[in-house]
């Protein structure tokens, strides 16, 4: 049983159609690439998993729990936690109100894994008192991350967390996201339009196109097959 | 004169607590929740029949001042369970349903308890020195209230975990609902505690002034523009502009007749907003 | 910070835009029906309520206005009565120096403008900065406006009798040996001036500044993208709202006297509650809804009272949340049920 | 329900029915209004209800004295049909409701006048609107009558006004406490018709009697507090406060000078404070006020305690009734006076009766000032005791009216 499982599923933006029935799959300790040209519907769908977006048609289970239809805030409470786009911080909040935020649900994060994110994101403690807002850009991705993952989910979802970040800071976060799944063993839905970043994370993945998954494969046969699909 | 210039001072900052006190509510709700609630006025007028309830009831000034915002605060459940959650992302529409809400209860109160005025004894008369100048206790009870409801509600909202929850939610409803906030709970819990503010307010008020239906629209406008010309969503920013507008106000009542004292603190206010229209403290 | 929220079920001034498609006939039958009316009335109703009726034409106007105002630049004023007290005491003034024609219709003249220029200056300082104040700051404003004009009325009496009013000015005149006394002649007037403002908005609105100003309040964000001065719309239309609401408190003259309670919030509330069970976004809505609830009131509130009120506050809840295109709204669902 | 649905009816009827112009005519000399109607068909509706047209403030500002009001216009109303109506026919009372607010005390004068064809009008509270009212009754010669006391002033041949004059109420009082309470005054009063007016008929009653004016404010409505104005009292150090201030913020200021502890060293005399209104005042506030007013629910004679038991019995044992509701009462008592053994109601009948009328009810004896036709009557000066009781001091008796101008 696969720790995530969307059957057929079609979501709308408005009134506007945007995924017509997708079906994809994750299973626990899997990272999962979900790859395709802006605006082929990734974003809505990861909206959908994780219960930001109502779903018109189609079912989502987690752990064998269907979760179609439920609000966004019983989603979380099945361990499913999504870094959004644009990474959603709470700019007005301190840096340490962020990570609260992160362990609403998880009062008492594994202390492993809280030294290994102040280890691996060191200005995340230098700047605890700032206000988030305040931070660059691949600070407030990175404080995004170490938000999500204190709260120890069972299914990652990442929308794009490469975008606008500095390239110096791309190669540092994904070492330290390699880590984190690493020793996490969580699944991980990772949308990407960055293909290096995508690739070197990802075990499998799926490529979208107008709405709907075109290629399902491993990560090796997509380096090789879905140039034709994603070029920009 | 330093006697008068005391007297003066006091007076300011028992006027500009007293305003920050009858603002807390609605500076709450739309600090939190964006929502500007016109029935603000009339949940406080609500909290002043509370003690004259519970007071009838029991006899004891201070067994209404515990009531007033727990009936309030209930009025205010149902209006928001039954009113402003349906009105999300349409404030002028919120504008105008508390507008009816507001008619409601004050037509309602005047169903219950009549259109007379009712009487709440001041429950410590009497006053004590300070220096030269004698002050009524109570009016000093009031000021150092009004500090430790500040600062409870500062506390309440910047260290714990429901304050928390509402400060996200008001920053970005979505990504803290994906992270286990409830937002139409969190909603609920700041629009109940803006109006059990607004009742602990009319209790609180209610020995100084008379209690009647209609007593809350003389100080809607007044409210209104403590809350904006300090800025929106914060506590500081309502601390502000009590004070202008309290100091403001005793300052211009010193000098000028009432009249003109009333409308040169307006006028001081719609220019404050016309140039910061944020506020002064933001 | 100006909000731009409209009812769900339909995008602000859609019926009117679209009314150009539909069949001609639907849109020119209701207006025939209220023209009939209006013209017919005086022969039907009583002197009394002629008189009445008078009255409440001048308040449907300044319903109409807070309507073009709320519809085209969003905005909602909580001190539109205001405006019309302007107008009346406006026109009061000029009579108690100049009485006769040449007073009238010079007073109506400064009604008109003292109405739409003291909207044009408030605008200037609220839309044209480098923040707009707009949303419920504006509302704010408007109310703070409100009672600072009250107070004055009320501070100086020598000029505007205070709190007491104006009384005794001269009857306005029309032409010589036409003054507006009894109740047919200010009938008269009011119903033409309504009539030709309600058809000079309509034009107005279609015509291509209309149509722009409806682009610019449905979309802001966009239309000052590609630089459509949001601003200026929004002065210019605070403006001619500002400027019909004076003329309609001069309308309100030969009633014989003014007071400071035009200024006040009450009145002010009761223009939003008009214009809001009449139905937004359609002009004619707060019309019929000054006039609807203005004789509903006259005639109920001797027996209800405290029900009356009660019956107001709730039906503005309930218009709000389930039917907020008021009773225009629900007009428009049965003439197309009709038609399907 | 009853009422409303005549009420309905009554309009639907008046729509289709023509009335003859009502200010134009009244403007061209007609014959007076209201009388036109009924004179007409004299004879066919001689059984018909001779209409009342009652207009109080049920809400708005003065809230608070719409019910004292009723009561009193409809325990007259009672008694009088019960006692076989006015010249043979029975009254039938309208009320309507002034919201507190010109503009609406207009249009119910209007309505009252124009579409009931009420035969005369009895009410008003606020000057303002009582202003009004009048300026639309003298136009169109309907007769009315006011029941409040007020600054004076107005004077017509079909106004009646029970309300007391300045010199019925302000002078009494300021007399009595030059004589018993101190010879300094200060004045603070509603930035308004009212409380203006009668600020300056005190002054040159203080100044008359020998004693001074400290201090004179003016307030707008909705004042809510008095910190200022109470400083500058305890500044100016008077002997007596004579607040003229209305409604709420009248009780507002009472309060906040008893919570500031002004009333240690001054006292407070008032013409505007009844049984009507201490229950809004506290024990300790209310205690030592000295007042003047032409009527208190506690004057002992019969016709009052008759007035009070029926009161009780009709609207429950805490109905309360204040001078307001009283000369409601006295305004219906004085017209049945003047309709007696008349054989046909007409407006310049009873006018004309209504001059020479005399009415000896629960608030004393009335009789009409043709000069002005203002009431003659007495004039109660009382102190509150510490259990809010009233306790009469003085009765100046037959106390004539100054209303400041005289009947055309």
């Amino acid at each position: 049983m696969s720790l995530l499982a969307v059957d057929e599923v079609y979501l709308q933006y408005g009134a506007s159609p945007v995924v017509h029935g997708v079906s994809l799959a994750v299973a626990q300790g899997e990272v999962v690439a979900l790859l395709g040209r802006n605006g082929v519907g990734k974003t809505t769908l990861a909206r959908g998993v994780v219960g930001l977006t109502p779903v018109a048609s189609g079912h989502i289970w987690i752990n064998g729990i269907e979760i179609t239809g439920i609000p966004a805030h019983e989603v979380a409470r099945h361990g499913v936690r999504i870094v959004p786009q644009g990474r959603g911080i709470f700019p007005r909040l301190s840096v340490d109100e962020n990570l609260r935020i992160g362990t609403l649900l998880n009062p008492a994060p594994d202390p492993r894994i809280r030294d290994l994110l102040h280890e691996l994101f060191p200005v995340l403690g230098e700047r605890r008192r700032q206000r988030a807002g305040t931070l660059s850009g691949g600070e407030q991705q990175m404080l995004a991350v170490a938000r999500a993952l204190l709260s120890a989910p069972k299914l990652l979802v990442l929308d794009e967390p490469t975008e606008g970040v500095a390239p110096v800071l791309i190669d540092r976060i994904e070492d330290a996201l390699r880590l984190l799944f690493a020793e996490m063993r969580m699944g991980v839905l990772l949308i990407e339009q960055n293909l290096d970043f995508a690739f070197a994370l990802a075990q499998r993945g799926y490529v979208m196109e107008k709405g709907q998954i075109v290629l399902a494969a491993a990560t090796s046969t997509l380096r090789r097959d879905a140039e034709q699909y994603l070029t920009f | 004169m330093t006697a008068t210039v005391l007297t003066q001072i006091v007076n300011g900052l028992s006027l500009a607590s007293i305003l920050i006190l009858i603002a807390l509510g609605l500076a709450v709700i739309f600090g939190l929740l964006g929502v500007i609630n016109l029935a603000h006025a009339d949940l406080f007028m609500a909290g002043m029949y509370a003690v004259v309830l519970a007071q009838g009831v029991t006899g004891n000034f201070w067994f209404g001042v515990l009531a007033a915002p727990l009936i309030v605060g209930a009025i205010g459940f149902v209006v928001e369970l039954g009113v402003v959650r349906w009105l999300r992302a349409r404030p002028l529409d919120t504008l105008l349903a508390t507008l009816g809400v507001g008619i409601v209860i004050r037509e309602g109160v005047k169903l219950l308890f009549g259109a007379g005025y009712r009487q709440v004894a001041n429950p410590l008369p009497g006053s004590i020195a300070i220096g030269p100048v004698a002050y009524p206790i109570y009016r000093l009870l009031l000021i150092a209230v009004t500090a430790s409801i500040l600062a409870g509600l500062a506390a309440w909202l910047y260290r714990t975990a429901p304050g928390l929850r509402l400060r996200a939610m008001l920053q970005d409803r979505e990504t803290a609902a994906a992270y286990g906030i409830d937002p139409e709970r969190a909603s609920l819990v700041a629009f109940v505690v803006g109006a059990a503010l607004a009742g602990l307010a009319g209790a609180l008020m209610s020995p100084l002034v008379t209690v009647g239906p209609d007593v809350g629209i003389i100080y809607l406008a007044r409210a209104f523009m403590v809350v904006v010309v300090g800025g929106v969503g914060s506590l500081l920013g309502l601390v502000g502009g009590g004070v202008i507008i309290g100091g403001g106000d005793t300052l211009a009542g010193y000098f000028l007749n009432p009249t003109i004292a009333n409308a040169a603190v307006l006028v001081l206010a719609v220019v404050i907003l016309r140039f910061r229209p944020g506020g002064l403290f933001r | 910070m100006t909000s731009v929220d409209a009812p769900p079920d339909a995008p602000p001034g859609a019926a009117l835009a679209k009314q150009r498609r539909i069949n001609l006939g639907w849109s020119v039958l209701p207006n025939a029906v209220m023209l009939a009316l209006i013209v017919a009335f005086p022969f039907i109703a009583s002197d009394y309520q002629v008189g009445l009726m008078t009255q409440f034409l001048t308040f449907g106007l300044l319903a109409m206005s807070l309507d073009l105002l709320g519809d085209r630049a969003g905005l909602v004023s909580f001190g539109h009565g205001a405006w019309f007290g302007l107008g009346a005491y406006t026109l009061a003034l000029t009579l108690e120096r100049l009485p006769g024609v040449g007073g009238t219709y010079l007073g109506f003249l400064l009604a008109a403008s003292v109405g739409g220029g003291f909207a044009a200056l408030l605008g200037s300082q609220l839309f044209l900065g480098r923040q707009r104040v707009g949303g419920v700051y504006f509302g704010i404003v408007t109310l703070a406006v409100a009672a600072i004009l009250q107070l004055v009325v009320m501070g100086w009496s020598s000029f505007t009798g205070g709190s007491n009013g104006l009384y005794g000015f001269a009857t306005p005149e029309l032409a010589p040996g036409l003054p507006l006394t009894g109740t047919q002649a200010p009938y008269g007037l009011a119903a033409t001036v309504c009539i030709l403002i309600y058809a000079g908005l309509k034009w107005a609105l279609r015509s291509s500044l209309g149509l722009s100003l409806l682009a610019a309040r449905q979309n802001s964000l966009r239309a000052e993208g590609i630089g459509i001065p949001i601003g200026r719309f929004q002065l210019l239309v605070f403006s001619a709202a500002g400027a019909i609401a004076g003329i309609a408190g001069a309308l309100y003259i030969p009633v014989g006297f003014v007071s400071p309670d035009l200024f006040g919030l009450t009145f002010s509330t009761y223009v939003i509650v008009w214009m809001v069970l009449g139905g937004r976004g359609t002009l004619i809505g707060g019309f019929l809804g000054a006039i609807g609830l203005s004789f509903l009131e006259t005639a109920l509130s001797g027996s209800f009272v405290t029900l009356w009120l009660l019956m107001v506050g709730v039906l503005l809840i309930v218009v709000v949340l389930v039917w907020p295109r008021g009773a225009m709204g629900a007009l428009g669902a049965v003439t197309r049920a009709i038609r399907t | 329900m009853a009422q409303s649905s005549r009420q309905l009816r009554r309009i639907m009827r008046a729509t289709f029915d023509r009335r003859a112009l009502l200010r134009g005519a009244a403007a061209a000399g007609a014959v007076p209004l209201a009388g036109t109607f009924r004179a007409r068909g004299a004879v066919a509706q001689n059984t018909d209800p001779i209409r009342v047209g009652a207009i109080i403030p049920f809400t708005g500002l003065e809230t608070h004295n719409g019910l004292s009001m009723q009561y009193g216009l409809e325990i007259a109303t009672g008694e009088i049909n019960t006692a076989g109506g006015l010249a043979g026919r029975q009254v039938e009372v309208i009320m309507e409701d002034d919201g507190s607010d010109v503009g609406r005390g207009v249009r119910a004068a209007a309505k009252l006048v124009g579409q009931d064809a009420v035969e005369f009008l009895n009410g008003t509270l606020t000057s303002s609107v009582r202003t009004a009212v009048f300026e639309e009754t003298r136009e169109s010669q309907t007769l009315f009558l006011n029941p409040t006391y007020y600054e004076g002033g107005l004077c017509d041949p079909y106004y009646f006004s029970s309300g007391a004059t300045p010199n019925q109420g302000i002078e009494p009082m300021t007399a009595f406490a030059m004589e018993n309470l101190g010879k300094s005054f200060y004045f603070v009063a509603s930035d308004y018709i009212w409380g203006t007016g009668s600020v300056a008929a005190a002054i040159p009653a203080v100044e008359a009697g020998g004693g001074s004016v400290v201090g004179e404010e003016y307030v707008p409505f909705g004042t809510s507090d008095f910190t200022a104005v109470i400083n500058r009292i305890k500044e100016a150090a008077p002997d007596v406060v004579f607040p003229f201030v209305a409604g709420q913020d009248g009780i507002t200021f009472l309060k906040q000078l008893s919570d500031f502890g002004v009333r240690e060293n001054v006292e407070i005399c008032a013409d505007s404070i009844d049984e009507l209104i201490v229950p809004a005042l506290s024990n300790e506030v209310a205690a030592g006020i000295v007042n003047c007013s032409c009527y208190y629910m506690m004057l002992e004679n019969d016709a009052n305690q008759a007035f009070l038991e029926t009161m009780r019995s009709t609207y429950g044992d805490d109905a309360l009734i204040g001078s307001f509701g009283m000369n409601m009462y006295n305004n219906m008592k004085l017209v049945q006076a003047a309709a007696d053994g008349l054989d046909e109601w007409t407006k310049d009948a009873i006018t004309e009766r209504l001059r020479e009328a005399t009415f000896d009810g629960p608030s004393g004896p009335l009789t009409t000032d043709p000069s002005n036709q203002h009431m003659v009557q007495n004039a109660y000066i009382a102190t509150i005791q510490p259990d809010k009781s009233f306790k009469l001091e003085e009765t100046i008796e037959n106390v004539s009216p100054q209303a400041g101008c005289t009947v055309p």
